[in-house]
């Protein structure tokens, strides 16, 4: 039973304050998750299914968005070319946070069936971080929203802070990705 | 006066609540159309907050300044619309003209807001944006004027009155050309397809809204319901006799903007030019043919 | 039927009387593969796209590590006799130039960059074959030759994943440990040999 | 004024597939463009030099990602003919029944591709259900959604399951019963016509020269120019379809031919499902010779039809257990690089993505 005596409310901190806010945010956040759709590789393919009529994404909240800076997740979906990489670069550090990464099937865990392939990177949080993967060659419809559910789950939990992490370990990652790309901007006749 | 102000807000924010459920609502009417369940009703609503609760960078002043000018501007125009016949904030300021000034304060911050980010998606969805007003305007203007010429007002609450006291004669049905005129206008002005170019995700990468994102877009994102909502109820007290009481008021909205809805959902989008040939050519000539015929001719029916 | 083999029989005989064959392979009722001289390539080319073969279908090449040579290969198509001809020709391998087929298939000038890029065929005549098309920054020998071996670029320029646990063997103290390697043991002396060991 | 320079890819909704057209503007009318492949270089050619004949079975589909059967189709062809093997009777249906369907849905996938340049969305949600519904038919036959592995060398890997015919014909039926629809939302829609009507030309003289196959050629050139009829594989001699045509190439009749085509593809099913024999569906090698399969030296090209054009490996045996060179001929090749660089100037901004839809282009297999 609870005691009757009185007891002087406890005044909160800032810090308790900005979490309660937070938390708020956080309840809007993981049910507008809105996706950036680069599709790097062939698990794009199975986007258009679990994002129309047959799976219907929008009943989580999620869309498509058009560009970057609008979006919360991006959607790496498939391997990885070098040259994919460089654009994906740019395009992550070009979003708004927080920001999540889900990358989609096997190849950008250990470099799938291409692991041995001279263009393909092996594994892609040696470059940017990421909170969910989604196994499979290539997943399916249930399986990606499954991953999408999970990405909730922990955003509820607040164990989805890869952005943080790339924040915290800037150097770490840019020094992967120089190590990988050479430059990582570039200068020659496409970007003129 | 503060009093009045207060009212203002709160129509400017009834507004916001009221469009965004509808679209909600509409989100989901779609999704049926397209054979799929659709989302929440209350999705707007978390997309909105979920913008307002992240980070956003910015692109210079002018950028921000532009975005807080859009929602401004277009709260005051809110500010001054009549629900129904006898409840608004400032009596005998609800012009028709006050509208069609005000709401270019909004449209012109964001305009100045996009082009500051620099992006030349931007500039040509901003460009997109002027052009497409310029072409609506002229018919639309056109049809008004007449029905001003009629009442011999251009308060709002007169022209509603005067529908509602002719034995509830609506100017959509008296005027029907001149209506089918204005339901064009507004589609041009909702930014429905297929007058959707400047948005148009697929070619410009969404326009003026390209570069924001965070707390600009969320903001953006509550003046696009805003804005709706005034030139919604604008062509419902225009058109459709206005309202006696507020549930009328909300029926008379609720099917204009799902009719329009319905209608862009099934449309392609045309481009610029199109556009602007389309709405030079034929709403042009019915507009003036239907002035024609109501002022000079005197039928109406 | 009878139709085709008039056609490959047609085509036979034109190509025999334009330019000198070192080889002829008859693949089946719809293709046929000429080898010919370097230098007869334009000529034959030409000669074949007056004649209604007027699609360049595909434009590749070959490393023949051994005979120290590239082989390149035209492959043309004539829809109203369906006929593919594979015109193939071997160049040297140390100094691989080829010239452009632009000016009788502008199609070809993709293909071009691509086999410049992928062999480091030189193809003078068509404006930009040097510069790069597919790949970016690439720092070493292009990739389709023999030579290179992408495991062992990718293991240099790519960390993979390390598994502190082996997830493939359930048990260790299971019979299954030596099996497995057993017969990877196998598929590898099958994989060098071709033969039973 | 000056001109600008926009991208059209590779992050962008406009753009199917991971490459980037770029294009230098005046006002709203591109001057030049280019388009920017090898986003999705993963060095296909190499990596199959590398593996012995079967298991390059597991990596061929790979290749197309929206179509992946042509792939398989392609390369077994290329197979069986370097083997000189002879396969069932029944293998030859299955396959045409398999292939008939990816075209569907390939072109279902390009149909409602236009949903997104043009902003009709409710036809893109449309098309996608059905495609969905054919990767369920899919599921069935072969376990698989997308890459099924189902057409090997020698055959296909196993027989049809019980009852899929029905339900084949069942969908099939349908499909064609909503054919209509599809039309009343896209082609005949109003304000779709006015969008895509006289847009992104492709003049009939410079097929040839561009190299274009497929519909874009049949839809500039107006003649029955398809493989299944000029050089027909599989037994596509023993079917009746027709090869629609038109002799205006604009994005509608582009997409005209391609709802046509769909029609003719049922059409096929229905044919083959009728006339399929019984028997056995593949001549397996030995037990424990898949590892050691060698094939004899040659070079085969095996070109077939895919939803874009001319689809085709060019394979080279050296007598080894691997293929020695394999090259793979995109259809999309000369209508995304050459057609963006030469025919895309001079059209608005607005219709850059409609030629990557119409004109059929898929990134992968440029970049292979």
């Amino acid at each position: 039973m609870l005691s009757t005596k009185y007891t002087e409310k406890t005044k909160l901190t800032k810090d308790e304050i900005d979490r309660k806010w937070w938390e708020v945010g956080d309840y809007f956040r993981r049910n507008s998750l809105w996706l950036l759709m680069y599709c790097t590789g062939c698990c794009a393919v199975e986007l258009p299914p679990s994002m129309t009529s047959a799976y219907d994404m929008e009943r989580l909240g999620m869309g498509p968005m058009a560009t970057p800076r609008q979006a919360d997740i991006l959607l790496v979906s498939g391997y990885l070319s070098l040259k994919t990489l460089r654009r994906l670069i740019y395009t992550y550090e070009q979003m708004s946070e927080p920001k999540y990464v889900i990358g989609l099937g096997s190849c950008p865990i250990n470099g799938g069936i291409y692991h041995d392939s001279h263009a393909v990177i092996n594994q892609l949080d040696q470059y940017i971080p990421v909170d969910v993967y989604v196994a499979g060659c290539m997943p399916n419809p249930e399986s990606i929203l499954n991953g999408f559910v999970d990405l909730m789950e922990s955003i509820k939990n607040k164990t989805a802070n890869s952005w943080k992490k790339y924040r915290d370990n800037n150097e770490w990652y840019k020094q992967n990705q120089k190590d990988a790309l050479g430059e990582v901007i570039i200068h020659d006749e496409f970007h003129e | 006066m503060i009093l009045n102000i207060l009212i203002g807000i709160g129509i400017a924010f009834f507004g916001f609540v009221l469009q965004t459920s509808i679209a909600g609502i509409n989100r989901k009417i779609v999704g049926r159309l397209q054979k799929r369940h659709g989302p929440r009703w209350y999705q707007e609503f978390i997309d909105i907050f979920k913008l307002l609760s992240k980070r956003s960078i910015t692109h210079g002043w002018i950028f921000d300044f532009g975005v807080i000018m859009a929602l401004g501007g277009i709260i005051a125009t809110a500010m001054f619309m009549p629900l129904t016949n006898n409840f608004l904030a400032f009596e005998n300021f609800d012009n028709f003209f006050i509208f069609v000034y005000l709401i270019a304060v909004g449209m012109l911050g964001m305009a100045m807001s996009a082009s500051g980010s620099g992006n030349p998606w931007a500039s040509i969805g901003v460009m997109r944006a002027l052009t497409t007003m310029l072409a609506y305007e002229v018919p639309f203007l056109i049809v008004v004027l007449t029905i001003i010429n009629l009442t011999g007002n251009s308060s709002l609450t007169e022209i509603m009155l005067y529908q509602q006291a002719s034995g509830n004669n609506w100017f959509l049905i008296a005027l029907p050309i001149g209506g089918l005129v204005g339901f064009i206008a507004l589609m041009g002005m909702l930014g429905k397809k297929p007058f959707e170019t400047y948005v148009a995700p697929a070619e410009i990468a969404s326009g003026p809204m390209v570069e924001y994102g965070g707390k600009q877009l969320g903001m953006l994102f509550i003046m696009n319901e805003i804005s709706a909502f005034i030139e919604v109820s604008l062509f419902v007290h225009l058109f459709l006799g206005g309202a006696t009481n507020i549930f009328e008021f909300l029926i008379k909205y609720f099917v204009v903007y799902t009719l329009a809805n319905l209608i862009s959902s099934v449309n392609g989008r045309f481009k610029i030019d199109q556009v602007v040939k389309f709405f030079y050519k034929w709403p042009l000539i019915m507009a003036v043919t239907q002035a024609v015929i109501a002022i000079y001719f005197g039928w109406v029916i | 039927m009878m139709n085709s083999m008039n056609n490959i029989k047609e085509v036979e005989d034109l190509v025999n009387k334009t330019v000198k064959v070192l080889k002829t392979e008859n693949i089946d009722k719809n293709q046929i593969a000429f080898e010919i001289e370097k230098l007869e390539v334009h000529r034959l080319l030409t000669v074949l796209k007056n004649t209604g073969w007027i699609q360049l279908s595909y434009l590749s090449a070959i490393d023949w590590p051994d005979e120290n040579k590239f082989e390149v290969v035209y492959i043309v198509f004539n829809w109203e006799k369906p006929v593919y001809i594979q015109v193939r020709t071997k160049i040297d391998r140390g100094n691989p130039v080829m010239e452009s087929i632009l000016p009788i298939f502008p199609g070809a000038k993709y293909y071009e960059r691509e086999a410049h890029e992928f062999f480091g065929i030189a193809f003078p005549g068509n404006p930009d074959y040097e510069k790069q098309l597919i790949l970016e920054n690439w720092d070493d020998i292009p990739p389709l030759r023999k030579d290179f071996d992408p495991s062992a670029y990718s293991a240099r320029k790519f960390p993979s994943r390390e598994y502190p646990q082996d997830f493939s063997v359930k048990d260790p103290n299971n019979k299954t440990l030596e099996k497995t390697e057993e017969r990877k043991k196998r598929a590898k002396a099958l994989r060098v040999g071709g033969k039973k060991q | 004024m000056k001109e600008m320079k926009l991208f059209l890819g590779p992050q962008h909704p406009g753009m199917h597939g991971n490459a980037s057209v770029h294009m230098f503007v005046d006002g709203d009318i591109i001057k030049r463009s280019y388009l920017l492949p090898g986003m999705l270089h993963r060095g296909f050619e190499k990596q199959m030099e590398r593996k012995l004949w079967v298991n390059n079975i597991a990596l061929i589909p790979r290749v197309c990602v929206p179509e992946p059967d042509i792939n398989e189709m392609s390369f077994a062809i290329a197979t069986e003919k370097l083997l000189k093997l002879e396969i069932p009777e029944r293998a030859h249906w299955i396959r045409m029944i398999i292939l008939e369907l990816a075209r569907i849905s390939a072109h279902l996938m390009a149909y409602g591709g236009i949903g997104g340049p043009t902003g009709n969305y409710t036809l893109m949600y449309h098309a996608q259900l059905d495609r969905n519904l054919i990767l369920d038919i899919f599921e069935k036959i072969t376990g698989a959604r997308v890459y099924h592995q189902y057409i090997v060398i020698g055959g296909v890997r196993q027989d049809l399951p019980v009852g899929i015919t029905k339900e084949i014909l069942e969908f099939v039926n349908d499909l064609e019963s909503r054919l209509v629809e599809y039309r009343d939302l896209g082609i005949d829609n109003a304000s779709m016509i006015m969008r895509i009507k006289d847009t992104i030309m492709l003049p009939k003289e410079v097929v040839w020269e561009l190299g274009v196959t497929g519909i874009g050629m049949r839809s500039a050139v107006g003649k029955a120019y398809d493989i299944r009829k000029v050089a027909p594989y599989a037994r596509y001699d023993q079917v009746e379809f027709e090869v629609p045509t038109s002799s205006y190439s604009d994005a509608r009749a582009r997409l005209d031919i391609k709802i046509k085509e769909v029609q003719q593809s049922i059409n096929i099913i229905k044919q083959c499902i009728e006339k399929m024999p019984e028997g056995p569906v593949r001549v397996k090698p030995g037990r424990g010779q898949s590892m050691r399969w060698t094939v004899p030296k040659g070079h085969v090209y095996a070109p077939i039809e895919s939803s874009r054009g001319e689809f085709g490996y060019y394979m080279v045996s050296n007598g080894g257990t691997t293929p020695w060179r394999v090259g793979v001929r995109g259809a999309s090749y000369p209508q995304g690089l050459l057609g963006i660089e030469k025919y895309l100037p001079g059209t608005r901004i607005d219709d850059a993505a409609l030629w990557v839809d119409t004109m059929g282009i898929c990134a992968p297999e440029i970049d292979r």
